[in-house]
């Protein structure tokens, strides 16, 4: 019985996803109260994700882990679950995805993120991948009349497919050579000299590497970004993240820490190259979403910058690289929603063009973000880069850390772009006005935090301080 | 030769793989050729973790093959879906013709 | 007392400058002459105190820079040289200040010229009052800075702001030596006051040091370095194509600025830098060697010009070239005392030709004159006085000076001295001639202007007459009146210790044949010039005629003009424009930025057209990373 | 100390900007009370720094009226403080700030309210940059001055605007996150990024030379120096008036603090070991930009390249290491803050009544603008270091200062003095003098009040700390000293390591 | 144990060369089978090796449900015929021998690997390998996939209820001007809603629908 208290947020989660599908099923019209039903769901598995103890719980046979990181990353994966839906409700509203499906799908990916998190065993993080992926796969091609909307969505699926694929039999070379399916007793028996097992880490790298969306495996991202309604792009960008990137830790950290130096220049390569794409492809972008996926790359090969060295500090760094990263992003996006006219949602950057005449304000934080994606102080994106750079130099990193911040640099040229186009050029017609509350907070909750972060950026340092996975 | 081992069935199972993900990517007919190559690539996981579980004696990789058995099942039904759908679209579903994102 | 000395300039020029238009034109020319004059007072009154009482002053006013162990002070510092330099500076200064008030009568600006002037003097006490190299170069600059106002101050004649730029410019290459001079000083000496330099040299004499790859001695390196300084100030040949060209500006200022003080400044530094030239006779022989150049050089240009202006700025040129030629036979106190009556007759020639182009409606061609002495008596008196005492007639201040100079030259006894000596007669006798030629070109002979009729030539007002009158007396008695003191056999307890004299001049006399040759040859010239010029010019004409290639040569100056113009403006030009078009737009911007970003758009567009849309790419990407890393992960 | 009197100076900025930011209103008066508040902030800020000019002792050269409070905990503490060197640099910042606002008021036509909020942002980030006591701290501002000033010479600038701001932005931006790696490669050397703690301590020789060079490439672009000086004619000839002047004022100099305060500081056996690459470049920038100022056109890029000159100077003087070179870069920075400020309101005063920067549109200004002629006269002779201004004082000891190092390199830099008079006089003389060639110059207005006021600060200025540049000395004398005494130790006693 | 590696020769040789032609072969319902054929030769080396539970559901699950329903799509979509275009443009990616030498590279280097396998001391032969322990397989299996991997079980459930969700998404469309059946409204309907009597006026006749 003690087990089912431990499990009790999932517990909650999945009883309430059937509940609200046999709602929506049998409630016409109800889309409204479902998506009010999902959000006091998330609302609720929160509180009862921050309630559990934060001290170290294995269950199941020791497949199934609650820890201080575990419920971190739960609850921030809970909590940009509810500001996505929050700022993406009006734009579902207008595009005519708003079945009961849409919301319920969400929750049970979010269920699968959250079982990835806290996996401690092979069969349940592929599982917890599973539900998710698939949860995605739906979502991509939610709007099923769009020609776009379904490419991504079966671009997405097969590439994910391909991706698990891999995983899965570095998952089975895994378990042939070390015997087990669980974290702990693959962690003690793996060792350097044991090939097929290195072999299965790296099958299982390019698994996580597909989900961060890191290169050479982050082609579908680009496209999928695209093609994929911009509330769903929104929560592609922002929440499957946080789960890929905890397990992500969790593996380099928990079983495969003994090999360390068999996968740190795996790390960095994937890194290095992530951020160069990133920097670079960007450029020429002029849809606004593939361009907050190409950012979205470079941005990842930051944050895995972080796990390169096998620290303590690397994790944390790259936990509050991550949550920075996310306020960024959803703000970002926040923007996008805004960016309407005539009910129709503007995805071109030059639509953007002189917005900060009509609109002040939403240009004003569209600045903010958009330097602070840039990593120019005193924004909150700088000390992001600023914790992972610490945590690499430490490491004594430094082409890791010359490269990433070179290609910073090139970055910043298309965020600027953007600005440029919002504050030197001239200004087009308006966009309508008549903004959801929801997204007005998450907005305005992004770009206040990130500009104001650097009076006190210890909060974070303070948040992450307790989680020691190694 | 005769005495047949786990390095068969690994092989036996790479082999498989291989077949698998080239498929994918040298097949340029229709989406669900990919599919079927992606079965292909679970089917050799499966070979791998049964062959495994036998000679481990350990039950874990009989248990994982069937959940993998199941999601595939499931990947299969969504994944079809997807391609229905798409196929209503574009009336297509021609490999080649699958380009309209890109850049 | 000797603060006011320095600063009522200053305040003349402030309220004139400033408030200039409130007070009124008049008023505050006026006041400013007055706040002159009265400096120019207290001049005499200290002259006469250092005369009879040795007094001497070293009064700090407040601190300048001091950074570490370079300490730099605003101070007024008098002793003999300093008294007889102030009493030039100011009674000159005055007596222009009060002749502008007729000169500049129908310009608009007047206040502001007179500030400039009332500037000049002040920049020009401070530099003669200076104790330390430092403030020198303050009021160095400080009157380069107001001659260069003064030039342009015609700022509509493009040719007037050419000069202005032009006098700063070629000043500034002098100032550079001399800058580096004070460098060199302070760097070996550890101070820049005159006092601890002068006693520290003696100690130095044996230093050698390398500099830009070439060994020197200290001291001669030092005195070089700030004679190129005199040089650019002095006009000396190689640094001297401003000064013509500086007669672009109003005359009173050429009288002022480029004949009497400013000019001379050069010379005073070297005098007053005599306790260290004195350790270094390389020095002083390019001294005195720079010196008769010139005298010679400008002399034969100024036979020919035809600007009346110009050949009194040649003449300037000469006379300087003589100055330096004294200072650098040891001759200091003769120096000076050329300098003394020079600023006199030269300031006198200058007036008196202000007075002869504002009678001839501001023309300055002596091709255009001729033939008004009667018409213009006065202002023809004040030419013949000043020409009689430039070239050295006898019993006229000229006369004392440099003679005294050709003879200190001859009795220096060596290679140098007698070269000097006998290029300093045939200096004197190009003097005689060209003005002479000045004289009688344009009071004599025809009238040549067909533009404006004779009788329209009249005589210039009495506020120019008298200022001119009075330096007219200067010019005459001068001489005759300061020998004794200056140049006399006591001479050197008046200068006390302001100049040193390491090896004393003797003061045997030269043989009388000697003594007598330039008063000869300067009398002799006068009908020999009135024959040329007024009444047989053909042989004039058929001579040039015959050597035209020598006449254009002195015409043109040389080519001095048009040599720099080629070695240094333009190349400098078009180095400049290298630079920039292909150096920075070319090389630096297309390399550096725009390179980069253009290599970086095309990693861009690659990347993005490895983005091709097609699923089996995707794919082939991914596992093609996947063999990478397994390969890496088998070699490894 | 009590009051937090840096916190206040540094803050005080940003509360203005706040307030600006929350006017509202019609727009006449909310640029109205903007602009109210946007002068009140700055001036009150400006008297306060010169309080705590009072208030500063100098007799002592330790950091003072230091504030310290905990940031990123156990790791990097927000620490505020001042010595000789930066006072002078916080009061050169907030008298100019006043300054730019009231020419932004009269030459910024549109988004009066958000170009205050840039400058009052501005103001604070480099008031933060002179006043940090860390390192971090110090990079925070040093970069955060990056984004007010690509808007404004992005939004208010000129045709080309684009360009230049993204030139700018990134040129600095790639010199400044080496500097980035060096600061986290110290912190982990030396377990601190406290400035005061460094100084003490002594960074392993090995790891200087690389720290010094990504200092030097942040410091290097910033300055800017041959041959990375390109962005600097482009944004400043785009910028507007006000946005050049905060530009040439003080961002420059922040640079040469940086050069100052760290490279010094932290690495003097690097530093010693690349004296002669400082030397070179700067040489170079001297003469060659120098002569390109010669060819230029543009009045805007004449000034900015004779600042590039004027910047090489104070490179070398720093570098020098004599107590003359020092104390003398630090004089010419303040003076050349003085002085090109000046010089682009002058261009700036032109630019707003004729909108035109090429000299070829202008020509006999004296007739139709007395006044002005007057003051571009008297800042252009102070350009190019005349005596009697504070151009040359600073300009002068650097000489006097490298001279006791180098003798090639003081003769060749002294080159650049000449050609500063030549390209300074020849623009002076093409833009005022003259005949007035251009029929519509006539109706050109001579100097208003405003502009009259601003200048004349400006020309007291200059002219006070050409004859008595005391008080500057006696604020920055012990700083300096001990500034030069901890270098020779500290050299001295790497010297005496690398010896054993 | 000859009989066991002539049966495993074989039935991979069927296998390898069925999944070769289910990617080759022109015909896409020809593919199916030939993954069909793939499956059962799989579920019985499965059977040979021990693992009997899982060879049959191999066939139940993949035989039965997943190769029937890509037959089904085949079918529906009508895709079956298609030409074989190997993609004319030139380029790397595009070189189907840089995609084979790919795909072999990665082939050798997994030999490499799971050639040095080695877990524990000494190699289980196969022979030493008793298929019927105390338990059957299916026994075995039985006896924890409730007890050990409930959770497993049930996330799995969560799959295919996803799955279910998703599938009907996305291509479930309910048209419109369809008349469709309701079981209860035809139930519960009554005379009185069926029925309205209407008074017909003379010569005007009826006016129906409304």
């Amino acid at each position: 019985m003690q087990t089912i208290l431990y499990i009790f947020p999932e517990l909650f989660l999945s009883l309430s996803i059937m509940i609200i599908l046999m709602v929506g099923v049998f409630i016409k019209k109800s889309f409204k109260l479902v998506n009010l039903l999902t959000i006091t769901t998330l609302i609720f598995t929160t509180a009862l994700v921050l309630n559990q103890n934060n001290e170290t719980v294995k269950i199941f046979n020791d497949s199934y882990i609650i820890d201080s990181f575990s419920i971190l990353m739960k609850t921030i994966t809970l909590l940009f679950c509810i500001l996505v839906l929050f700022s993406s409700k009006e734009y579902v509203k207008i595009n005519n995805i708003d079945k009961i499906e849409y919301p319920i799908i969400i929750l049970t990916s979010v269920l699968g993120m959250i079982l990835m998190i806290s996996s401690y065993d092979l069969i349940v993080f592929y599982l917890g991948l599973e539900l998710q992926s698939l949860s995605l796969y739906i979502l991509a091609s939610f709007k099923r009349e769009n020609e776009k909307s379904t490419e991504a969505g079966l671009k997405y699926f097969v590439l994910s497919a391909l991706a698990t694929g891999l995983l899965l039999y570095g998952s089975s070379l895994i378990y042939g050579f070390t015997g087990s399916t669980n974290f702990e007793i693959i962690s003690q028996n793996l060792d350097a000299n044991n090939i097929g097992a290195v072999f299965g880490i790296v099958f299982i790298i390019i698994g996580l590497a597909f989900k961060v969306s890191a290169v050479p495996f982050h082609m579908w991202t680009p496209d999928v970004y695209e093609g994929a309604p911009t509330s769903v792009t929104s929560f592609f960008a922002i929440v499957p993240k946080i789960a890929a990137i905890a397990v992500f830790i969790r593996f380099m950290y928990v079983p495969f820490l003994n090999v360390i130096e068999q996968w740190q220049t795996i790390i960095i390569f994937i890194s290095i190259a992530s951020m160069i794409l990133g920097a670079t492809a960007a450029i020429g972008q002029k849809n606004i979403k593939r361009l907050m996926a190409y950012s979205s790359i470079g941005h990842m090969g930051y944050a895995l910058a972080g796990l390169a060295p096998g620290t303590n500090d690397g994790i944390q760094s790259t936990i509050i690289y991550l949550i920075i990263y996310l306020v960024m992003n959803l703000g970002a996006f926040g923007c996008i929603f805004m960016m309407k006219r005539e009910n129709i949602f503007c995805e071109n950057i030059n639509d953007l063009s002189g917005m900060s005449k009509n609109h002040p304000i939403l240009a004003l934080s569209f600045l903010i973000i958009l330097f602070s994606l840039a990593g120019i102080p005193p924004l909150a994106g700088f000390f992001a880069k600023f914790y992972i750079f610490m945590a690499v130099i430490k490491s004594e990193m430094y082409i890791l850390a010359i490269l990433g911040l070179l290609t910073t640099v090139i970055s910043a040229f298309y965020y600027l772009r953007i600005i440029k186009i919002i504050y030197f050029d001239k200004p087009k017609k308006p966009f309508e006005l008549n903004y959801d509350w929801g997204l007005k907070i998450s907005l305005i909750l992004s770009s206040v935090f990130l500009l104001i972060y650097f009076i006190y950026p210890s909060i974070l340092v303070n948040l992450i301080s307790s989680i020691k996975i190694i | 030769m005769i005495e047949i081992g786990l390095g068969h069935y690994l092989t036996l199972s790479a082999i498989i793989f291989c077949i698998g993900i080239v498929g994918i990517f040298l097949n340029r007919r229709n989406v669900i050729i990919i599919l079927m190559s992606i079965e292909l690539i679970l089917l050799s996981v499966n070979i791998n973790l049964v062959s495994f579980s036998i000679f481990l004696q350990d039950l874990a990789g009989q248990i994982f093959t069937m959940f993998i058995l199941t999601v595939a099942a499931a990947e299969a039904a969504v994944g079809l879906a997807i391609i229905v759908i798409y196929y209503k679209n574009k009336g297509s579903i021609n490999v080649e013709q699958i380009s309209s994102l890109k850049g | 007392m000797e603060y006011a000395i320095v600063l009522l300039p200053l305040i003349s020029s402030i309220i004139s400058g400033f408030f200039g238009k409130k007070i009124g034109d008049k008023y505050c020319l006026l006041l400013a002459s007055t706040l002159v004059g009265i400096s120019a007072i207290l001049s005499l009154i200290i002259f006469y105190k250092v005369l009879t009482e040795g007094y001497f002053v070293n009064s700090l006013f407040f601190n300048w820079i001091s950074s570490g162990n370079f300490n730099v002070n605003w101070s007024i510092y008098i002793d003999p040289l300093t008294s007889v330099m102030l009493v030039v500076v100011t009674l000159i200064s005055t007596i222009i200040h009060f002749y502008s008030i007729g000169y500049m009568s129908h310009d608009p600006h007047k206040p502001r010229f007179i500030a400039y002037l009332s500037l000049f003097t002040f920049a020009m006490l401070t530099l003669v009052t200076a104790d330390n190299f430092l403030q020198l170069f303050f009021g160095w600059e400080g009157v380069g800075l107001c001659s260069y106002l003064l030039i342009g101050f015609w700022y509509r004649k493009p040719s007037a702001n050419a000069a202005a730029i032009k006098a700063f410019l070629v000043n500034r290459v002098g100032d550079f030596g001399f800058a580096i001079g004070i460098f060199l000083i302070f760097f070996f000496y550890g101070t820049v006051n005159y006092d601890e330099v002068f006693q520290q040299t003696p100690l130095l004499i044996q230093k050698e040091i390398i500099f830009l790859g070439i060994e020197f001695n200290l001291i001669t390196l030092i005195c070089l370095l700030l004679f190129i300084g005199a040089m650019g100030k002095s006009a000396q040949i190689f640094l001297h194509t401003w000064l013509p060209d500086a007669m672009e500006g109003p005359t009173p200022v050429s009288a002022l600025i480029h004949a009497a003080t400013m000019v001379t400044a050069g010379v005073f530094l070297v005098i007053r830098c005599s306790p260290i030239f004195e350790y270094s006779q390389i020095a002083l022989n390019v001294v005195t060697v720079v010196g008769m150049s010139t005298a010679f050089f400008a002399a034969t240009i100024a036979l020919v010009q035809n600007d009346i202006k110009k050949i009194v700025a040649y003449s300037t040129c000469s006379q300087l070239g003589y100055m330096f030629l004294a200072a650098g036979i040891g001759a200091y106190n003769v120096a000076i005392f050329h300098l003394f009556t020079h600023a006199f007759f030269k300031a006198l020639l200058f007036l008196g030709s202000g007075c002869v182009i504002h009678s001839f409606h501001e023309k300055q061609d002596i091709r255009l004159m001729g033939g008004v002495w009667k018409k213009i008596p006065y202002t023809y008196a004040l030419m013949i006085i000043g020409t009689l005492a430039l070239t050295g007639f006898p019993l006229l201040s000229g006369y004392y000076s440099k003679d005294a100079i050709i003879e200190f030259a001859y009795l220096k006894n060596n290679a140098i001295g007698y070269y000097g000596a006998s290029v300093g007669i045939f200096t004197a006798l190009l003097t005689s001639i060209y003005s002479w030629r000045l004289i009688f070109k344009t009071f004599h002979g025809k009238y040549n202007n067909k533009e404006s009729n004779l009788n329209s030539i009249k005589e210039s007002p009495l506020i120019m007459l008298i200022p001119s009158c009075l330096l007219a007396i200067g010019a005459i008695f001068a001489g005759f009146a300061f020998k004794e003191i200056f140049i006399g056999s006591n001479s050197t307890e008046f200068w006390g210790s302001s100049i040193l004299f390491l090896n004393a001049i003797q003061n045997n006399h030269p043989p009388l044949w000697f003594i007598s040759i330039t008063p000869v040859i300067v009398i002799m010239s006068i009908p020999f010039s009135y024959y040329l010029f007024v009444k047989n010019e053909k042989i004039i004409n058929n001579f040039i005629d015959k050597n035209q290639f020598l006449y254009n040569f002195l015409l043109k100056k040389w080519y001095f003009d048009e040599l720099y113009n080629f070695i240094f403006v333009e190349p400098v030009k078009k180095i400049g424009l290298f630079f920039w078009r292909k150096g920075d737009i070319n090389t630096i911007d297309r390399y550096g930025p725009d390179g980069l970003s253009k290599i970086i758009k095309n990693i861009s567009d690659k990347a993005v057209s490895f983005q091709s849309g097609h699923l089996y790419h995707y794919a082939f990407v991914m596992l093609v990373g996947l063999s990478i890393l397994l390969t890496y992960l088998i070699l490894y | 100390m009590n009051f937090p009197i840096l916190s206040a100076i540094i803050f005080i900025p940003l509360i203005g900007a706040i307030f600006v930011l929350l006017t509202r209103g019609n727009l006449k008066n909310t640029e109205k009370n903007s602009k109210y508040v946007a002068i009140f902030s700055t001036l009150v800020n400006f008297f306060l720094s010169v309080y705590l000019w009072y208030l500063f002792d100098t007799t002592t050269s330790d950091f003072q009226f230091i504030e310290e409070r905990e940031w990123i905990n156990g790791f990097i503490n927000f620490q505020l403080g001042i010595d000789g060197i930066s006072i002078l640099f916080i009061l050169l910042t907030t008298f100019i700030a006043p300054i730019c606002v009231f020419s932004g008021i009269s030459s910024i036509k549109f988004k009066i309210k958000e170009f205050l909020i840039a400058i009052l942002l501005m103001e604070t980030l480099m008031l933060g940059v002179f006043c940090s006591l860390d390192l971090v701290i110090f990079y925070l501002f040093f970069e955060g001055g990056l984004i007010p000033m690509f808007l404004i010479i992005g939004i208010w600038g000129g045709p080309n605007r684009v360009y230049s701001a993204f030139k700018f932005f990134l040129f600095t931006l790639l010199g400044s996150v080496l500097m980035l790696i060096a600061i986290i490669s110290i912190y982990w050397i030396t377990g601190t990024t406290d400035v005061i703690k460094l100084l003490d301590l002594r960074i392993p020789q090995e790891y200087q030379y690389l720290l010094w060079l990504a200092f030097f490439s942040s410091f290097a672009v910033k300055m800017p120096m041959w041959p990375v000086h390109t962005w600097l004619p482009d944004a400043h000839v785009e910028a507007p008036t006000p946005g050049s002047v905060i530009l040439a004022a003080i961002l420059l100099k922040m640079a040469g603090y940086g050069f100052i305060r760290f490279s010094l500081g932290l690495f003097p056996v690097a530093s010693d070991y690349f004296t002669y690459l400082i030397f070179t470049l700067s040489v170079i920038a001297i003469i060659y930009t120098s002569l390109v100022a010669l060819m230029q056109d543009d009045m805007k890029k004449l000034i900015a390249y004779s600042s590039v000159a004027h910047m090489g100077f104070v490179t070398i003087g720093i570098f020098s290491l004599t107590k003359q070179g020092l104390e003398g870069s630090i004089i010419q920075m303040i003076s050349h803050g003085f002085i090109s400020a000046a010089l682009f309101l002058c261009v700036g005063v032109l630019y707003d009544r004729f909108q035109s920067r090429m000299i070829s549109s202008y020509g006999g200004l004296v007739h139709v603008m007395p006044k002005y002629a007057l003051i571009f006269m008297i800042f252009s002779l102070a350009a190019l270091g005349l005596p009697g201004t504070s151009g040359f004082v600073g300009e002068f000891l650097i000489l006097v200062g490298v001279f006791q190092v180098s003798i090639i390199v003081a003769v060749l830099a002294s080159l650049g003095i000449i050609l500063a008079a030549a390209y300074m006089l020849w623009l002076y003389r093409r833009v005022v003098f003259g005949r007035v060639t251009n029929s519509d110059l006539k109706n050109m207005k001579d100097l208003n009040k405003t502009e009259l006021y601003i200048f004349s600060s400006l020309v007291i200025l200059v002219i006070f700390f050409g004859f008595y540049p005391d008080p500057l000395f006696k604020t920055v004398d012990i700083s300096v000293n001990n500034l030069i005494e901890n270098y020779q130790i500290n050299l001295n006693y790497h010297l005496v390591q690398k010896g054993n | 144990m000859m009989a066991h590696s002539l049966f495993f020769y074989l039935f991979s040789t069927i296998t390898v060369f069925s999944a070769i032609m289910v990617t080759i072969s022109r015909n896409t319902v020809y593919s199916v089978f030939f993954l069909i054929l793939v499956f059962i030769s799989i579920s019985i080396l499965f059977i040979m090796i021990g693992a009997e539970f899982l060879g049959m559901i191999m066939l139940i699950v993949y035989v039965g449900a997943v190769a029937v329903l890509f037959l089904f799509v085949v079918m529906m979509l009508n895709v079956t015929q298609q030409p074989i275009k190997f993609s004319k443009k030139k380029g790397i990616i595009n070189n189907i021998s840089v995609g084979l030498i790919v795909g072999i590279i990665i082939f050798l280097e997994i030999i490499i690997a799971v050639g040095g396998w080695k877990y524990r001391d000494g190699f289980i032969p196969l022979s030493s390998i008793d298929p019927y322990l105390n338990v059957s397989n299916t026994h075995a299996l039985g006896n924890v996939l409730y007890t050990d991997y409930i959770h497993l079980f049930q996330i799995s459930g969560m799959i295919l209820l996803v799955a279910m969700i998703g599938a009907i998404t996305l291509t479930f469309s309910r048209r419109e001007n369809i008349k469709r059946q309701s079981y209860f409204r035809q139930i519960q309907r009554q005379r009185e809603s069926s029925i309205s009597l209407v008074e017909v006026e003379s010569e005007k006749g009826v006016k129906i629908d409304d």
